[in-house]
């Protein structure tokens, strides 16, 4: 049955699959719902669940996208797990939802079958209190080793602005699971020197050689998903969707309004989705410049993150030009965009890309010539087929092993459809090809770019929008410079949000890192780690802290920026 | 009239045979049966470090008789059979302690002294049917002291190994040697030998040949020096000191003096010493950095340590035909590099005596940081260990740096390229010495150990680390140009200054400027840095940065056998080939031969002997040992039990059955061979 | 690598700029630093109703009769909706970023409106008195009859209202204009 | 007595140029791999002032330990001290009592004390960071010693101030072998002077600083310092031998003894600087190598001195 499916699934149409898959699920699951065109809901006990997911992953090359749980007591008193499935060729999410009776949440775990549960399970435990039976790991994975076990902060019943405890109190603890008797330890992390953000990756090295290494991260985790579904309306939302990372930030926005339009039902107007596909593809070139900025800094090839960062400047202005802001554009909101292109911006456009592509000919050769650089790259790292399918890894992490996938083609969105574009797949699955990859896909958004312009339709950006239906889903997904972001949303009363998962790209690259890292040197941990351009801000979403309101004192712009000059000052 | 350096050299003999009778009075008692021993050892030493003093100032050789005199070249090896002998004597004195439960002090202290006297003499001796006999004692006695701890498997092993390499590789060849050139020539009288043309006779040839063989294997230099890393861990620390320190340099002694002065090193043996030092090096440094054991590194140390002195040794033997001086200056640098690198060797070889001391452990990852323990520890094990990297100013790079500047000195390619063998290995020592010092003397745990070092193994330790820092400020080059070219029979001060201006360090004969700057710096940073680590208020120390989370220290670090990970993981396959090869040529064929052959039976007959003869005795002692005039009697009776009881227990077990046997062929040696001294010293 | 091509470089070489010692010109379309004009602002309260992390506040203090619009640019993240929402036009955003400062006093801006007294009680009512004048001035539109008739009790406060106008209301009213205008905020 | 005073003035001259030079020459660097990476970058005086900044600080060791407290003075007391014997042509200094092959040991014995004091502490940064750098001087070691026995055979002397003077000896100085021998002195200047693709001992970004990690305030810049002057002391070996002597040389028969110590003094600061831009340019376009990739070129590379040293045999 396996190479049948594996022959076939390839080229089947959406209708003829979701049959098969009624035919397969039959006496499995109980129940099927439709909220969307390309999100299937089927309802199983959860003892099935087990076999529901092996059947499914017996389709070649399934991808476990994220486990989504979700306090339900207020309508049906019971907790709920949702599989969320991602069929690429076929632009379908399957979503198996269980529903698990409040005093005893006991799901099967299938992280042996399929890695990608991994995290997904831990956090589900961690912040619904839902225990996953048969999951050897035991840590924690959101919450620190200090928090109280009976405490889960994402039921509905915990207050979205009253911690239990005082984040900041209390040394960052950690039990590791590896007995060392013939190891020696390494602490990587979180203060190091190529983590921009914390995280601790625990190294058990012979000499410089990696043999083992384990993972403590979400030191910033604050809940930025309660927040929203705590007290934001629908469309205050984007903003903070939009802060989750400072890098890929425009695309949760663009997630999260899309999984909004869908389950409401809006189309939004073309012009919009022009303008969306554009600020996408700008994020991508900056983000992209960014990493290889920050591979060049780490390899000690200063020159290159010198001149990569001077080319990512000129689409930072561009894109301060068209949306007013260098990062957060805050450009979306439900229903369209809030910017248009107007005016010779559009021209400005066409020579910053012009200007882009001429210096970043130039890096690109550099660095492709730099024998050296090929050298600490080529063969380091590698990520097999097999573990990237079973890690469900996205995005340049998953081209660079080998696996073509880009939502961009697979599930087309924005202005996907009318653009034509290649997706770079290499098949070596080290660092040199992940690196390629992105080095391609700039030279790939660049042309996009220039064709979004070129056929700019007229017309509005926004559709009006006064209610969103209650209790509808969706999922939201977007290309994010590092790969899939899928937003599930499940929408509340009185226009607020009942649900919202977000899970970012990083979050499915990260837990392959530990089978990167084994085996090689402890040279090679910082460029690997980084190769699967870690945003550690996505993947915990981290939430601006509380800041209590001064008093009153209005200071002169001139004042302010003096004081604030004097302060640069003396700070660099 | 006996003139005052005789009764010195009767001193040294008379000292030494109190050393090996006075123990015999503490038979019941270790304790006793040891310090006695080696307290008149040490007192030996003494005298034998001021006998060659002596000699060396009057500069004119102790004629004892025509067997026996004592020159220049010998006082140079009685200086340094000496210092070493005095170190680990007082060293000696509690470290054996270790020991207890073995017994036997009383014979320990026969065998060690007997040991040092049989190299102290070597260097004298005139004739080689001496030479051989005393060099035979060396070799037994050497034998008893690394089986010394017997009931352990990889000692008996390494026992096993020593004596039938020594057997096959030392004994046969030398006796046989001894008696061809008797057929032949009618006398084994050195000195009548060397004005005999013996190379140019085939069978001379022979004969050098089978010296050749003999005097390399004991020096260890490489095919031939499997037994020793095996060996030298196994003995006693202090014993494996002197057998480190001072036994393997006998080999190059016979090289030097019997084969090169008195019967003619043919120049193909040379070259062939030439390249076997330089294998020895590299083979010696890559397993010593391979190594995580403390003694066997510091074995294989000396190992590669025995290219470096053999390489200018040999070069100065071909060069010797054409420019005598270039010669002595070459031989004038191995042989600092020998004495410099027997106290370094000794000490190192104390200090790591000192952790089976404290704490029974030897390998590198549990003796981390065990230094601590004592301060004199730590500065002994940082002076030993760097100067055996030849890192300045200390004396080992006073001796490496005369080494290449004495080659430099040659003006043939070879010399250009020895030097730059040489100098480029020199690191592979920096990584193993570095290896051994810095992990003894970590600061990853502070470990408290019940025992500490005690006085006399402190005081065991600084003498040769003080000789060690005399020596880096003062460089005795002068003295072994001059002790080499008496040895090669030419005066070299006339011809030196010619040469001032290609190389400067060989012939500024007294002082080292390049070690003065380094000095200077020591001086002024302990000086500030001191002021500073006293009323430092404004240091903050608080533990190591583990980015962030906690991580206990004892597992923060990179431990000392991952050190050169890589590396071995490299060479192991290499290493591996050779160890099978060894394995199967010297273990595994003899092991088996002697265990289907003679030796077996010849034991238990022993054996059974023993048994009679202790039914024997000790019947006649309890008969008589109510009778208060019998005492002296009884005890004089019970040591002899006692002594055939420890044979026959030795006998009895078959394993270390070659053992028992050389053990009471030495009994009965040693006391010949004080008779025969003291005979030949014309004493009444 | 190529360092020839790398070298023949035409444009400006250096381009980096000693920032804080030399000005830095944002484009205009940067989205600065909102600024309430206190002219135009009428304390409606819009903007703090729109504000995603809640920048903008409205306290209301009725013992001094002022109602404050406060707005703290530590929290504020630039997105311009206060400026979208605004009805009168009062928020604008400059393209003014420099507001680093190492005490958070000086972020803080704060319109200060005087709230309406009633004329009847002399109580405080929760609107400003620019919000009844904008109030007034939409009255223009209606016809005569109506206006006048809400002038009569539009600058009046709930209560005083009730109490003057209910009798008649009861008298001469039908009963669903009486809701209409109960309805009616003023 | 006159001598005496000579030696002791130049000796004083040398070592506050040593102290002076050498962090003037990191800043000169750092100028010049800014403006290469198209940056203003700092005044060439940073350096100096992050030393200033440095000592200024409450000085941070992991353990009270008087072994840590020493290193650091150690190694700069030895480097500065070896400063004075920078073998500038006919400048009288006390570069005439030593010999090359003590002057390379003595600047191992800095680095050796350096890793053996980082090897003491338990930090495995740091231990890792100085057996990188143990390991590539094991593998460059091939390196200096065939440069070494090269300068004896070619020049037929080994003692520093001779050295000075004869390497640009016309009938030595323009033969290929020499040239080979200039070249191989730079790479060592350039290699054991731990430039960027060489500075995987240090490697900021991977073993964060290394043996230089546990130290903090005054003792990191006492081992900053100690490393500038060490760049400083490795650069003018090959600068005053290939770039000073011959053109001292050249103008050896025209001036007096006085003038010409000036002039070559002179020159050998100017040479130091170009030297050092030139050094910055290629440390801007290369990479960090790592331990096991970087063993190929150093020992392919050994061929140069060992081509030259036998070409210098035949007196080519």
């Amino acid at each position: 049955m396996v190479n049948f499916w594996i022959r076939k699934v390839e080229d089947l149409s959406k209708e003829e699959l979701l049959e098969i898959i009624d035919r397969e699920l039959k006496g499995l699951v109980t129940d099927k719902y439709v909220p969307t065109n390309n999100f299937v809901v089927y309802f199983a006990e959860r003892e099935k669940i087990p076999a529901i997911i092996e059947k499914l992953m017996e389709f070649s090359y399934t991808r476990l996208s994220v486990i989504a749980g979700n306090d339900e007591r207020y309508y049906m008193n019971k907790l709920s797990l949702t599989y969320i499935i991602a069929f690429d060729k076929q632009d379908l999410y399957i979503g198996i939802r269980t529903y698990l009776p409040f005093y005893d949440p006991v799901a099967p775990s299938i992280t042996d079958m399929v890695k990608a549960a991994w995290w997904n399970e831990r956090e589900n435990r961690d912040l619904f209190g839902i225990e996953f039976s048969g999951l050897k790991d035991k840590r924690k994975l959101v919450l620190p080793e200090y928090w109280p076990d009976n405490v889960h902060p994402w039921r509905k019943d915990y207050p979205y602005n009253k911690p239990v405890m005082d984040w900041r109190e209390g040394l960052p603890d950690y039990t590791p699971v590896r007995e060392t008797k013939d190891v020696d330890v390494i602490g990587f992390g979180p203060y190091h020197m190529v983590n921009d953000e914390p995280i601790h990756w625990r190294l058990y090295v012979k000499g410089e050689v990696i043999v083992d290494a384990e993972h403590r991260g979400f030191h910033n985790w604050r809940g930025i998903e309660k927040i929203a579904e705590g007290r934001l309306t629908y469309n205050q939302i984007p903003f903070i969707a939009e802060r989750i990372c400072g890098i890929c930030g425009f695309t949760h926005a663009t997630a999260y309004v899309q999984a909004i339009e869908s389950l409401a039902r809006i189309d939004i107007p073309d012009r919009a989705r022009y303008i969306r596909s554009l600020m996408l593809e700008i994020e991508r070139i900056e983000s992209h410049l960014l990493w290889i900025g920050i591979a060049c800094h780490i390899l000690g090839f200063d020159t290159g993150f010198m001149l990569s960062w001077k080319t990512r400047e000129h689409i930072m202005h561009l894109a301060e030009v068209l949306t007013g802001n260098r990062k957060t554009y805050g450009m979306d909101i439900v229903g369209g965009v809030r910017r248009d292109v107007l005016g010779d911006r559009i021209n400005k456009a066409i020579d910053t890309v012009k200007k882009i592509r001429a210096e970043y000919k130039e890096l690109y050769n550099m660095l492709i010539n730099n024998t050296i650089l090929v050298k600490r790259t080529r063969g380091v790292g590698v990520l097999p087929r097999e573990k990237a399918i079973s890690y469900g890894v996205v995005g340049p992490v998953a081209r660079g092993a080998g696996l073509d996938i880009d939502v961009r083609k697979d599930h087309p969105y924005a202005a996907y459809k009318e653009l034509s574009f290649n997706v770079p797949v290499y098949s070596e699955g080290d660092v040199l090809a992940i690196t390629l990859v992105r080095l391609d896909e700039v030279f790939e958004s660049l042309d996009l770019i220039e064709q979004i312009l070129d056929k700019l339709p007229k017309g509005p950006i926004m559709a009006e929008v006064k209610e969103i239906p209650a209790n509808k889903e969706a999922v939201g997904v977007v290309e994010a410079p590092r790969g899939e972001d899928i937003h599930y949303v499940r929408s509340g009363e009185y226009n607020k949000i009942q649900r919202w998962r977000v899970r970012a790209p990083s979050y499915a690259n990260i837990p392959p890192v530990r089978e990167m890292l084994i085996g090689y040197r402890l040279a090679d941990a910082p460029i690997i780690y980084a190769s699967v351009d870690p945003c550690l801000a996505c993947t915990e979403r981290y939430l601006v802290i509380d800041i209590e309101t001064g008093k009153k004192t209005i200071i002169s712009d001139e004042e302010l920026k003096a004081k604030s000059r004097k302060l640069s000052k003396t700070m660099g | 009239m006996v003139s005052l350096g005789e009764t010195l050299f009767y001193t040294v003999i008379v000292c030494y045979g109190l050393s090996m009778i006075l123990p015999l009075l503490f038979i019941r008692n270790y304790k006793y049966g040891v310090r006695t021993g080696l307290v008149f050892t040490a007192l030996a030493s003494i005298m034998q470090i001021v006998l060659a003093v002596y000699v060396f100032l009057t500069n004119t050789a102790i004629v004892i008789n025509d067997l026996i005199s004592i020159d220049v070249f010998a006082s140079y090896f009685l200086a340094l059979v000496g210092l070493a002998g005095l170190a680990t004597s007082i060293y000696g004195l509690e470290y054996m302690d270790l020991y207890v439960e073995i017994g036997g002090g009383w014979l320990y202290s026969i065998v060690f002294a007997a040991f040092l006297l049989s190299m102290t003499l070597l260097p004298m001796m005139k004739d080689l049917l001496l030479f051989v006999f005393f060099w035979e004692v060396m070799t037994l006695t050497s034998i008893v002291l690394i089986g010394w701890e017997y009931r352990e498997g990889f000692v008996v092993r390494a026992t096993k190994q020593y004596m039938f390499t020594m057997l096959l590789l030392n004994s046969i060849p030398l006796i046989m040697g001894t008696c061809i050139l008797w057929n032949i020539y009618g006398t084994t009288n050195l000195g009548l030998l060397a004005s005999y043309d013996v190379v140019k006779n085939p069978l001379g040839l022979l004969v050098v040949l089978l010296f050749y063989i003999a005097f390399t294997s004991k020096a260890g230099l490489f095919p031939l020096h499997y037994w020793l890393p095996d060996a030298h861990p196994a003995a006693p620390s202090n014993v494996s000191s002197l057998l480190s320190g001072v036994m393997i340099k006998m080999g190059v002694m016979g090289i030097i003096v019997i084969l090169y002065k008195y019967l003619g090193l043919p120049t193909i043996l040379s070259y062939l010493l030439l390249v076997q030092a330089l294998l020895s090096i590299f083979w010696g440094s890559i397993k010593a950095v391979m190594e995580d054991h403390a003694k066997r590194l510091l074995a294989y140390s000396s190992i590669s340590q025995i290219g470096y002195i053999t390489a200018p040794i040999a070069l100065a033997f071909i060069a010797s035909r054409t420019d005598p001086l270039l010669a002595s200056i070459m031989l004038g640098a191995g042989l600092s590099y020998m004495f410099i690198h027997s106290l370094f060797k000794t000490l190192l070889f104390l200090t790591s005596g000192c952790f089976l001391y404290v704490s029974g452990k030897i390998m590198l990852d549990e003796i981390r940081g065990m230094a601590w323990t004592s301060k004199t520890l730590v500065l002994s094990i940082i002076i030993a260990g760097f100067s055996l990297a030849g890192i300045p100013p200390l004396a080992g790079f006073m001796a490496k740096i005369m080494v290449y500047g004495s080659i430099l000195l040659g003006k043939n390619i070879v010399h250009g390229l020895v030097v730059a063998i040489l100098m480029s290995m020199a690191p592979l020592t920096l990584l193993y010495s570095i290896k051994y010092v810095s992990s003894t003397t970590s600061l990853s745990s502070k470990i408290e150990l019940g025992k500490s070092i005690g006085t006399s193994m402190k005081i065991g330790m600084i003498i040769p680390a003080l000789a060690l820092i005399v020596l880096s400020i003062v460089s005795l080059n002068k003295f072994f140009t001059n002790l080499s070219s008496i040895l090669l029979g030419i005066r070299v001060e006339t011809i030196i200054p010619s040469l001032t201006d290609f190389f400067y360090l060989v012939i500024n004969p007294y002082i080292f400027y390049g070690s003065l700057i380094v000095f200077a710096a020591l001086i002024i940073a302990v000086i500030v840095s001191y002021s500073d680590y006293k009323n430092g208020k404004d240091i903050i120390s608080k533990g190591v940065w583990t980015t962030g989370y906690i991580i206990p220290v004892n597992k923060h670090l990179i431990r000392p056998s991952y050190y050169y990970f890589e590396i071995n993981k490299a060479l192991s396959p290499l290493t591996g080939f050779f160890h099978e090869i060894y394995e199967c040529l010297v273990w595994n064929i003899p092991s088996r031969i002697v265990r289907n052959g003679i030796a077996r039976r010849i034991a238990e007959y022993f054996g059974r002997v023993n048994d009679w003869v202790w039914r024997k005795l000790c019947g006649f002692a309890e008969k008589y040992s109510r009778y208060e005039e019998y005492k002296l009697d009884e005890y004089a009776g019970s040591a002899i039990v006692s002594i055939i009881r420890l044979i026959g227990n030795i006998a009895r077990m078959a394993v270390v059955s070659p053992i028992a046997l050389f053990t009471i062929a030495l009994f009965f040696l040693s006391i010949i061979m004080l008779l025969i001294i003291l005979f030949l010293g014309g004493w009444p | 690598m190529n360092m020839r091509k790398y070298f023949e470089k035409t444009d400006k070489w250096v381009v980096t700029f000693r920032y804080p010692l030399e000005p830095l010109e944002p484009p205009k379309e940067l989205r600065g630093k909102p600024e309430i004009d206190p002219d135009l602002c009428i304390g409606c309260g819009a903007c703090a109703q729109a504000c995603p992390p809640n920048a903008i506040t409205v306290h209301t203090d009725y013992d001094e009769g002022l109602k404050k619009v406060r707005i703290f640019y530590g929290r504020c993240i630039y997105c311009g909706r206060c400026w979208e929402v605004c009805p009168e036009g009062a928020i604008k955003l400059t393209n003014f970023f420099e507001m680093a400062t190492p005490n958070k006093e000086d972020l803080v801006y704060e319109v200060v409106l005087p709230l309406h007294r009633c004329p009847r009680c002399g109580n405080y009512l929760e609107f400003t008195e620019r919000q009844v004048h904008r109030a007034y001035t939409l009255l223009t539109r209606l016809p005569e009859e109506r206006r006048k008739e809400l002038l009569e009790r539009m600058f009046l406060c709930r209560d005083c209202r009730r109490q003057v106008f209910s009798l008649e209301e009861f008298k001469n009213r039908r009963r669903d204009k009486y809701v209409q205008a109960s309805q009616t905020p003023f | 007595m006159m001598d005496y005073l000579v030696y002791l003035a130049w000796s004083i001259i040398l070592l506050l140029t040593a102290l002076i030079m050498a962090p003037l020459l990191d800043g000169v660097r750092r100028v010049i791999r800014a403006k290469v990476q198209r940056r203003i970058g700092p005044p060439v005086l940073q350096t100096f002032y992050d030393l200033r900044k440095l000592f200024g600080l409450p000085s941070l060791i992991p353990y009270r330990n008087y072994l840590l407290v020493l290193v650091p003075y150690l190694v700069f007391f030895v480097v500065v001290l070896l400063s004075i014997l920078v073998p500038i042509p006919f400048v009288i200094s006390p570069s005439s009592t030593v010999d090359i092959i003590s002057f390379i040991y003595i600047l191992l014995f800095a680095s050796a004390i350096l890793i053996y004091a980082a090897l003491i502490i338990p930090n495995p940064y740091s231990n890792a960071g100085s057996i990188r750098e143990l390991l590539l001087i094991t593998l460059f070691e091939l390196f200096v010693a065939f440069t070494i026995v090269g300068l004896a055979y070619r020049i037929g002397t080994l003692n520093m101030y001779l050295l000075g003077i004869r390497y640009g000896w016309t009938e030595y100085y323009l033969k290929p072998s020499t040239l080979l021998l200039s070249l191989s002195l730079l790479i060592i200047a350039y290699v054991e002077g731990a430039y960027t693709p060489f500075d995987i001992g240090e490697a900021e970004t991977e073993v964060l600083g290394g043996p230089y990690l546990e130290y903090g305030g005054k003792y990191y810049g006492l081992l900053l310092y100690a490393l500038l002057i060490k760049r400083y002391v490795l650069l003018a070996l090959p600068v005053s031998l290939v770039f000073v002597s011959p053109i001292i040389n050249y103008v050896a028969d025209i001036f007096n003894g006085f003038t010409l110590m000036v002039l070559s003094y002179g020159l050998f600061i100017i040479f130091m600087f170009l030297t050092m831009m030139l050094f910055s340019v290629i440390e801007a376009f290369n990479p960090r190598y790592r331990v096991d990739i970087v063993y190929k070129p150093i020992l392919v590379s050994a061929l140069i001195p060992i081509i030259g040293f036998i070409l210098g045999w035949f007196g080519w």
